[in-house]
């Protein structure tokens, strides 16, 4: 579309000029191109410059020119540019209302002006220019003026710039003007020249052609777009109409006609296409298309014909292009008419692209014949540079200078032919070609078009390939490849493998030419698709689709692969031969395309196997290669690489081929060929040691000394079929013979773990308790093998899955937070202590262990014992594994791993309780008591000062006897040392007290708080204690005594206002009086009043007032005193006392046992004495 | 009274169950003498165990067999009495009546021995039988499940003989 | 006059392509096929733009290249059968006509037990019933 | 046309001790003929066994596919049959009346000796006249 | 009593139930192709069809006895007749014709025209020695059987392997006559 | 009408195929016997949908091809049309037919047992059942085949809970 000249490119656009006043123009232009639609102008200083813009007319008109030729080249551009449609003539307002002279000269001008612009009828506009307002112009001066321009008042115009309001005015005004007259003009113009077509006054088409291409030039300058699509189509129809009449057309005749068709369809096509008519368009091109397609023309100069065809084809395609909303829309709008409905592509510029670049492929091969041919007959074309086109669309002439003037001189076809052929030569077509294909390759390719794309791909790669840039060709060569490779398009394939093969033996590349052929070799072209022959020069440098083909370059790769043939190379630097210091391997996993060359299938006949117990193991290999292919030696790999193993082939077989495999299995098959489409299958044991999953991987296949190939080993159970050849009909066998393997067959086993030959157990003995520290027994006796490395692994859990680690704040003992906790492994006695060292115990957390088990030779055994604490009671899972490996060697012998777990309860082995006393027939007034509140609640109160009694109790809640070792009360730290005094009654216990089960252990203590602190913790309670192990007392015992802590509660102390002690005899004798004291202390600065009351008691008379009011002074001690008389033995209720004291308002008596004594029948005689008084003193004292 | 696999099998026509029980039981035996069905509807006195009643049953029939095939007063050449025979060829018999009996018997071709005992008065069941056979054609040579040559254990055959022979005798 | 018939498996394998021409361009027509496949997926993923002939078998034109037609059918099996001519003007009524019978015979060439689904057909019979139809063409609605 | 083939008589024990053609083709030796007997002996005593109701006396009608047999057992034992074309009726009547000629001819004769073979003219004659008048009288309707 | 004349085999094919032959022969084709698969070599493959061919001859007998009422089949020439003309008509709706008789008309040759088997069957370059139709052989040898005549199946001509009609040769070896089966005969 | 044969023919073949994998080739290995026979189905089903979809338009949906399926192909093969057929919108179909022509003259009699029957009646009743669903794995291919075919993979079982009506349920593979 470039090469097109601007003028025809763009729409014309009306064209005026102004004269005079050269100071407005600028103004005056600027305004009219803004105009909308945009006006053009000339701008000429004064009328004399006008003679040189309008040539006078050539009077010649049409007759003479018409054989000639058809378009005038300058034509369109002279009307665009050159002669305006109305020229304004500006005169300044004094020039008008000047001096006569001036009036003169002003006259003479116009005849001038009118003169030059009569022929052309151009239109005149008279602008008088207003310098200043005040001056005007008189009356009569203006007709005057009107009458010498002869032209209409309203073309008279006054154009005032005092002020920007009259200048844009103005401006305005002579822009309508413009555009007025303009419009008016192109319209005469046309309908003169439509008037001639009418009555058909023209001596010939060309003419008539001319004509309408006029009328519809002035249409679009009238922007009258249908008349002028319809004069277009007028014209180009008519131009066909030429064709018809004209027989025989000559070569140039040919090349003008169809140059000025190209234009007019270019007018058509852009002006369908801007209006929208997008299918229209399409349709236009493609008649145009079909109606010069034929039109060849004579043979020697065919090239053009196809030349212009793909222009057609390319412009068309940009025009689309540009034409931007189409592309979108036309999609959902297939129309056209039913008997030949438009097709998706019609609408998509890639198409013509395509095509473009199809007709210069046409033209290039047309232009190499001819220029051959031209060569051949040893022209010269000394004339080509001095041809030039003439004066006619289309025309070409030789310019010969004659004197000083130059002349065109026509040419004769066959010169034409030369100059053309000459020009051609000059262009480099395959690179135009490529860019058209890329144009429409890559819109193809966004339209996700995949195979109309590959396939302009495919035409570039081959242009690429053509001009040596095989860089260029290969990767897209390849990618091509792969879309037939996957659709299963075999032919077009190996026309694309072909090139590729040959792209990779020009660039060296070993490798890829190797597995190109290869796969070339094994595609699946039999004889049937084979008869399918393919012309030679087609069917790409591979040759004809066929077996024989095939069989060929099977032949020449493995010539090269057993180093036989060189690689010939475009560069000659690298040396492209398969030999020892370049080897090649090969990769074929499952999705190469080189699986047709070889397959290899892998089935165990067991899912499963023992360690060391040997299982069959079925590989098959298959491949598609056209010729039987001798393998020299096969080499299977599993993971396990220990299992791998080596086939020979026995005919092939040379020392050298077993080289670097030492160590490996060597097996020899007999043959290992493989001929076309038939299972090489073959059966070996394989056997492994290690535990775990065997697996083959993969087999290499040497086929040349230098030459392997390594196949992914595939399952035949997961075997999808190869790649292309599963279109193919051709008999289906299964890679085994049992059917059953077929279908089932895995490529990975499972081989067991040797079974242990260790036996691990864990003893036990009863729950364990908290506080003491559990030892759980662990042997583990080797009976069929030795231990080598074994390592054991210990766990704690909890069983009911929770943690066992508990919040540290809820926890009175912080120190660990553990419930249960793997205190250590202790080794088995006898083993001294340096055992112990780091590395043999690896590791021991909370609730994890590791330690390593010496070697055991077979029969050995070795045990340790595993020290738990329970801080709760908490049942425990206790899991213990042996993992161990039963031979010397780490790295070989695989791992044996034995489990045992165990559930430990852990249970609370002692239950602590205490009791608080206070002492015998002494009761303090406490004033919290007198708030009779339930005491339960309220943490026991203590008198300060006096001795209270503590009792605690341990009971034994297990099921085992236990020990008591000691039972203290430890106070803890800070003040209570001096706070309280306690006295343990009796001292540590000698020997442990036996505990039985449920048996409760009691313990007496006295405190007497010295502070006045209202509270007072009365420490921990520790119990020493171990489980009652029969006879051992001494052994270990410190080992595995525990110790208990308890801690108190703490108690309230308050200091007692009152207190009351009753005062009697240990003991009384019926009938025989004594005296019972009653002392009230008033412990307060204050004065006592206290009421006092004494019931009666049955088994006693007594003296004295029964109940009064006394005062007690401060600090001192009131006593009353009673004589009493037993009247009945036996421990009988003293008479009971009760004191008020007023100040608290609070009474309260003595307890019962306080008040109770023991009466004789008659005086006692006591053997034994001191023992017997002693405890009574004792009893009596406290 | 032709009988074909026509779409639906239900023996036409069903007479009303109540009249006949006068059929009593019936056998199948195949060329090789197995006893491929023993089916009984009404069989009051039993000498002999299954086993030996069938045994028994198909002796009579082939020395009966014999017996005609010599007797046959058609034809004179007719081997020694007891010469095997090709099953259809020399005279045989359709059936034998005594005074508690009646016995209807009929060989195929094949060597299927279809005999149907009845009430002695029950009159020519040529036909029936015929219609038999095609039952068993139908129920039991063309049941997938059945193997040629084993004791007949198809409960479509024997529901469709039972209604049958309700139907007829 | 046909130039090239072929028919496309599902998978858009080629199971059988015959060209009747001379042989030099026998690959070009190899393409020209394989791309019409382009157009048949087009017309089957968004058949809204084919219009009426929703999921009709006959594809009608698939598109023009610069020397041929190629018209498309599609079995309800996703099997596609492309023909490629040389004509300019062809009727409906005859391409119809042609797939009709050209759908029969590849039926049968697949109901030969040793035919395997998906794969080429390689049966003589069919080629030589596919000769006669393509003979036949564009006579009447023979074949 | 003969209606009737042949007549057996048999004693209680199966042997056969009266036999008579009357133009069967192909007419039986001596020892066919016995054997004959024997065989339906024992068949017609085979038959009572498979019968499904008791009370059974043996075969009374065999219909073969080209003959009738119809046999008649006396209380002693002794059984009378004829072969006659398929279809043929009174048989049983003319077995009555063959009986009777036995026990009037055979058994009355003092010369014949039980279970023996029947050798007495006088019977045969009746015999035959019997035979005749049956076809007469199957000539009569 | 006379046999019943046998019905002809249009009439009963009129009246027994059919279904397409589409059916029957896909169906036996995938058979044979999947006994192809499975057994890999040709004769065994024949062998198997023939197998099979008999197991189904031994039922269908029955089935062919009763519908046509061939109430003996005692004659060899006659058996071989009514199998061509009654059997195949009414099972596979093609008549069967009956030649090639020897001097002692205990060998002939059955002859079909027609073969619902084979419609669409192309035999592969792959299968040659495959007796594509041996099923029906061993139908013919398994029905014979029945009818206690031991005979042997051959096939001299076959169209699929281009012959312009399939040709049974039916060898009548030997009739066995009816034995009393159980020994101890009281 | 094309041409017919007698329905003996395809009863007897079928027949003597089931019996051929079960009894003969695979007699222990059943899983493999069923392999085939629904192979065999397969292809049938594949060859004969090819068959009866000519001269009818594509299918848009599934459910267009499995009434397709219900409907003309099933008479085709049966002279009757499946007279249920259920769905759950999510890709499982249930065909059921009232009287499944290939089972109509299958039946073994439970009642006998004894003499005719050596083993305990039950386990012959397990048998014959196990041998019913043999002869179903071939129609399951068939069904299976033709939808595949029509481009719809799917796994095709059968239920015959209560003979002689038998129902078969396609799954469709997303």
């Amino acid at each position: 579309m470039e090469e097109y000249p601007e003028e025809l490119r763009s729409p014309p656009v009306s064209l005026v000029a102004v004269v005079g006043c050269g100071e407005l123009h600028q103004a005056i232009t600027t305004h009219l191109h803004s105009q909308q639609p945009p006006i053009n102008s000339l701008a000429l200083p004064d009328v004399s410059k006008i003679s040189f813009l309008i040539s006078p007319k050539p009077k010649t008109d049409s007759s003479s020119s018409a054989a000639v030729g058809i378009l005038k080249r300058d034509w369109l551009q002279k009307h665009r540019t050159r002669i305006p449609s109305v020229i304004a003539a500006l005169f300044t307002s004094d020039r008008i209302s000047g001096d006569p002279a001036q009036w003169l000269q002003l006259c003479s001008d116009l005849e001038e002006l009118k003169a030059s612009i009569r022929a052309r009828n151009i239109r005149l506009v008279l602008v008088v220019v207003h310098s200043h307002s005040k001056d005007d112009i008189t009356e009569d001066r203006m007709l005057a003026l009107r009458k010498r321009a002869e032209v209409d008042s309203k073309y008279i115009i006054t154009f005032s710039q005092n002020d920007a309001f009259e200048l844009k005015q103005s401006l305005h005004r002579l822009g309508s003007i413009f555009a007025e007259l303009a419009n008016t003009y192109y319209k005469d113009e046309g309908r003169k020249i439509k008037t001639k077509i009418e009555k058909k006054s023209f001596s010939s088409i060309e003419l008539s052609i001319r004509y309408c291409f006029k009328v519809a030039v002035y249409a679009e300058f009238r922007r009258d777009w249908v008349e002028a699509l319809r004069f277009y189509e007028d014209a180009y129809h008519a131009l066909r109409e030429m064709i018809g009449t004209s027989t025989r057309t000559t070569i140039q005749r040919l090349v003008e006609i169809k140059t000025v068709a190209e234009q007019l369809h270019f007018k058509i096509s852009t002006l369908l296409l801007h209006g929208g008519k997008i299918p229209d368009a399409v349709t236009w091109f493609r008649q145009h298309n079909t109606w010069y397609k034929r039109i060849i023309g004579s043979p020697e100069a065919v090239f053009l014909h196809w030349e212009w065809m793909s222009r057609q084809f390319l412009v068309f395609a940009e025009l689309l292009e540009t034409s931007s909303i189409a592309i979108p829309t036309i999609s959902s709008v297939i129309v056209g008419t039913a008997e030949r409905p438009l097709t998706e592509w019609e609408f998509h510029p890639a198409h013509y692209y395509q095509l473009a670049a199809h007709y210069l492929k046409e033209k290039r091969s047309s232009l190499e014949f001819a220029v051959s041919m031209s060569e051949s007959l040893g022209e010269v074309d000394s004339s080509a540079e001095s041809v030039v086109p003439s004066t006619y669309v289309g025309q070409f002439a030789r310019l010969v200078e004659q004197g000083n003037a130059h002349v065109m001189q026509p040419l004769t076809d066959d010169e034409y032919t030369r100059y053309a052929v000459a020009e051609g030569k000059r262009f480099q077509d395959s690179f135009e070609i490529i860019a058209l294909l890329k144009k429409s390759y890559e819109s193809y390719s966004n339209l996700k078009v995949h195979r109309m794309g590959s396939f302009c791909g495919f035409q570039m790669a081959k242009e690429y390939y053509g001009v040596g840039d095989f860089s260029n060709a290969k990767p897209l060569f390849d990618g091509i490849a792969s879309l037939y490779r996957q659709e299963g398009w075999v032919t077009l394939l190996w026309e694309v493998l072909g090139y590729l093969r040959e792209c990779s033996r020009k660039q060296g590349m070993v490798k890829d030419f190797i597995e190109y052929s290869l796969e070339m070799a094994a595609l699946p072209v039999s004889s049937k698709t084979g008869d399918q022959l393919f012309g030679f020069k087609e069917c790409g440098p591979a040759g004809p689709v066929s077996l024989q083909q095939r069989k060929l370059i099977h032949n020449e790769v493995f010539g090269f692969i057993c180093g036989e043939l060189e690689l010939a190379s475009s560069d000659e630097s690298a040396n492209l031969k398969v030999t020892v210091d370049n080897p090649l391997h090969l990769e074929i996993d499952v999705v190469s395309p080189l699986r047709l060359v070889l397959l290899a299938s892998v089935a165990f006949h067991e899912h499963i196997v023992k360690p060391g117990s040997s299982t069959s193991i079925t590989l098959s290999l298959l491949s598609q290669l056209p010729h039987t292919v001798e393998i020299d030696q096969l080499e299977v790999q599993f993971n396990q690489s220990d299992c791998n193993f080596i086939i020979v082939n026995s005919h092939r077989h040379s020392g050298a081929l077993v080289d670097g495999h030492q160590g490996h299995r060597v097996e020899t098959a007999s043959s290992l060929s493989l001929s076309t489409n038939r299972w090489l299958r073959l059966t070996y044991d394989v056997k492994s040691d290690e535990s775990g999953k065997l697996e083959c991987i993969s087999v290499i296949a040497k086929l040349a000394p230098h030459f392997t190939i390594c196949c992914r080993a595939e399952s035949p159970a997961s075997m999808d079929e190869l790649p292309l050849w599963k279109f193919e009909d051709r008999v289906e066998t299964y890679p085994t013979k049992d059917p059953a393997l077929a279908f089932s067959g895995q490529r990975a086993i499972q081989v067991e773990e040797p079974e242990s030959q260790v036996d691990l157990n864990l003893g036990l003995s009863g729950p364990a308790f908290v506080g003491e520290s559990f030892l759980v027994p662990v042997t583990l006796a080797s009976k069929g093998h030795a231990v080598y490395s074994g390592e054991l692994k210990i766990n704690l859990v909890d069983v009911r899955g929770g943690g066992l680690i508990s919040p540290s704040d809820t926890e009175p003992f912080s120190m660990d937070t553990h419930h249960v906790q793997l205190l250590g492994i202790s080794e088995p006695e006898g083993e001294d202590e340096s055992q112990q060292d780091t590395d043999k115990i690896k590791k021991i957390q909370e609730s994890f262990g590791l330690v390593s088990v010496p070697f055991l030779k077979c029969g050995e055994s070795w045990s340790c014992k595993l020290e738990i604490k329970w801080h709760r009671p908490k049942p425990v899972m206790l899991y213990v594994s042996l993992r161990y490996s039963p031979d010397s060697n780490e790295s070989t012998a695989q791992k044996v791993n034995i489990h045992k777990s165990l559930q430990i309860d852990g249970k609370t082995a002692i239950m602590i309780s205490h009791r608080l006393l206070l002492p015998f027939r002494q009761d303090p007034l406490l004033p919290s008591r007198i708030k009779p509140v339930n005491d339960t609640d309220q943490s026991p109160s203590l008198p300060s000062n006096e001795t209270s009694i503590l009792i605690i109790s341990a009971k034994n809640c297990t099921d085992v006897p236990l020990r008591f070792q000691s039972m203290s009360l430890e106070v803890d730290g800070d003040d209570f040392g001096n706070s309280c005094s306690v006295q343990h009654g009796g001292e540590d216990l000698s020997d442990p007290a036996l505990v039985v089960p449920g048996e409760e252990f009691k313990k007496v203590f006295s405190i007497i708080p010295k502070t006045n602190s209202s509270k007072i913790g009365l420490g921990n309670v520790c119990l020493r204690w171990r489980r009652d192990s029969g006879l051992d007392e001494q052994s270990g015992t410190t080992v595995n005594s525990v110790l208990t802590k308890q801690k108190l509660p703490d108690v309230n102390l308050e200091v007692s206002p009152l207190v009351l002690r009753l005062d009697c005899p240990p003991y009384a004798i019926l009938g025989e009086p004594f005296t019972y004291f009653i002392e009230i202390q008033n412990q307060t600065q204050l004065l006592q009043e206290v009421k006092f009351s004494l019931a009666d008691a049955q088994s006693f008379v007594m003296s004295g007032s029964h109940n009064d009011t006394v005062f007690v002074l401060p600090k001192s001690v009131h006593v009353l005193s009673y004589k009493l008389v037993p009247l009945a033995s036996g421990v009988q209720q003293l008479p009971r006392f009760t004191l008020t004291s007023v100040r608290y308002s609070a009474g309260f008596q003595p307890s019962i046992a306080a008040s109770t004594l023991f009466v004789f029948p008659s005086k006692p005689h006591f053997k034994m004495i001191d023992v017997q008084d002693k405890r009574i003193k004792s009893l009596a004292t406290e | 009274m032709q009988f074909f696999g026509s779409s639906d099998i239900s023996p036409s026509p069903t007479v009303p169950t109540a009249s006949g029980n006068n059929a009593h039981m019936m056998y199948v035996f195949n060329r090789n003498g197995v006893c491929l069905l023993y089916r009984e509807w009404n069989r009051p006195l039993r000498t002999l165990d299954a086993q030996q009643d069938q045994k028994l049953m198909f002796g009579l029939l082939f020395s009966l067999k014999s017996l005609t095939a010599k007797m046959d007063p058609t034809t004179a050449e007719k081997g020694n009495l007891g010469v095997p025979q090709l099953p259809g060829q020399g005279c045989s018999f359709h059936s034998f009546r005594t005074n508690t009996y009646k016995l209807s018997f009929m060989e195929t071709p094949s060597g299927i021995k279809l005999i149907l005992v009845t009430h002695p008065r029950t009159g020519d069941l040529r036909e029936p039988l015929k219609y038999i056979y095609n039952l068993y054609v139908e129920y039991v040579a063309k049941n997938p499940l059945y193997t040629p040559g084993t004791p007949i254990r198809c409960e479509l055959f024997n529901t469709s003989l039972d209604q049958y022979v309700r139907s007829i005798a | 006059m046909i130039v090239c018939v072929a028919v496309v498996g599902h998978q858009n394998n080629p199971l059988y392509i015959q060209s009747f021409t001379d042989a030099d361009d026998a690959l070009k027509l190899h393409h020209i096929v394989h791309c019409s496949l382009d157009v048949i997926d087009e017309k089957v993923n968004n058949p809204k733009k084919s219009g009426p002939t929703l999921n009709e078998t006959f594809l009608g034109l698939l598109y023009p290249t610069e020397n041929y037609k190629v018209y498309g059918y599609l079995t309800n099996t996703k099997v596609k059968f492309i023909l490629v001519t040389t004509d300019l003007d062809v009727k409906d009524a005859d391409v119809r006509n042609y797939f009709r019978s050209f759908h029969a015979a590849y039926v049968d060439a697949v109901s030969n037990p040793f035919h395997v689904p998906g794969k080429k057909i390689t049966s003589k019979t069919f080629a030589e019933r596919v000769t006669n139809i393509v003979k036949s063409f564009g006579f009447s609605s023979a074949a | 046309m003969a209606a009737i083939y042949s007549l057996y008589i048999i004693n209680k024990s199966g042997g056969l001790i009266f036999y008579k053609d009357y133009g069967s083709a192909g007419r039986m030796d001596t020892n066919d003929s016995l054997r004959m007997a024997s065989l339906w002996h024992s068949m017609h005593a085979i038959s009572q066994q498979l019968s499904p109701i008791s009370g059974c006396s043996g075969i009374e009608l065999l219909q073969a596919d080209t003959f009738d047999l119809h046999c008649f057992q006396s209380l002693t034992g002794t059984k009378f049959f004829v072969v006659c074309e398929p279809g043929t009726l009174h048989m049983e009547g003319l077995l009555k009346h063959i009986y009777e000629l036995y026990t009037d001819y055979v058994l009355k004769n003092p010369f014949y000796e039980m279970e023996m073979p029947i050798r007495c003219e006088l019977f045969d004659i009746n015999l035959s006249q019997a035979i005749q008048k049956d076809r007469v009288a199957l000539l009569g309707r | 009593m006379a046999p019943v004349a046998p019905r002809s085999g249009d009439a009963i094919f009129a009246n027994v139930e059919r279904v397409n032959a589409e059916l029957f022969t896909l169906t036996y084709g995938a058979i044979v192709r999947q006994l192809l698969t499975d057994l890999e070599e040709v004769e065994e493959v024949n062998k198997q069809l023939d197998q099979m061919g008999y197991n189904i001859g031994i039922r269908l007998i029955d089935e062919f006895l009763a519908k046509s009422n061939v109430s003996r089949c005692v004659d060899f020439k006659e058996t071989a007749e009514v199998i061509a003309k009654v059997g195949f008509k009414m099972f596979l709706g093609v008549t069967a014709s009956v030649t090639n008789w020897d001097a002692d008309g205990t060998c002939c040759s059955i002859v079909l025209e027609d073969n619902p088997l084979v419609d669409f069957v192309e035999l592969p370059d792959t299968c040659q020695g495959l007796y594509y139709c041996n099923i029906l052989s061993g139908v013919i040898r398994g029905a014979l059987e029945m009818v206690s005549m031991k005979t042997e199946v051959t096939w001299l001509r076959d169209m699929l392997r281009g012959d312009d009609a399939f040709e049974l040769q039916v060898k009548l070896l030997k009739q066995v006559p009816e034995e009393y089966p159980y020994k101890d005969d009281e | 009408m094309g041409r017919e044969v007698a329905e003996s023919c395809v009863d007897s073949i079928l027949t003597e195929m089931v019996s051929t994998y079960c009894n003969r080739f695979y007699a222990n290995k059943p899983e493999l016997a069923a392999r085939r026979i629904e192979a065999i189905g397969y292809q049938v089903g594949h060859q004969l949908s090819e068959r009866y979809t000519m001269e009818r338009p594509r299918f848009n949906d599934h459910l267009e091809a499995i009434k397709f399926i219900c409907k003309d192909f099933w008479s085709e093969l049966f002279k009757k049309q499946i007279d249920n057929l259920k769905t759950n919108h999510r890709g499982t179909f249930v065909l059921q037919d009232n009287k499944f022509r290939w089972l109509s003259r299958m039946s073994i009699d439970p009642s006998e047992n004894g003499d005719l029957s050596q083993d305990n009646p039950e386990a012959a009743e397990n048998k014959a059942a196990q041998m019913t669903s043999m002869h179903l794995y071939f129609p399951c291919g068939i069904i299976r085949g033709a939808l595949s075919n029509l481009g719809i993979p799917c796994a095709v079982s059968a239920d015959m809970s209560n003979l002689p009506a038998c129902s078969f349920v396609v799954r469709i593979k997303a």
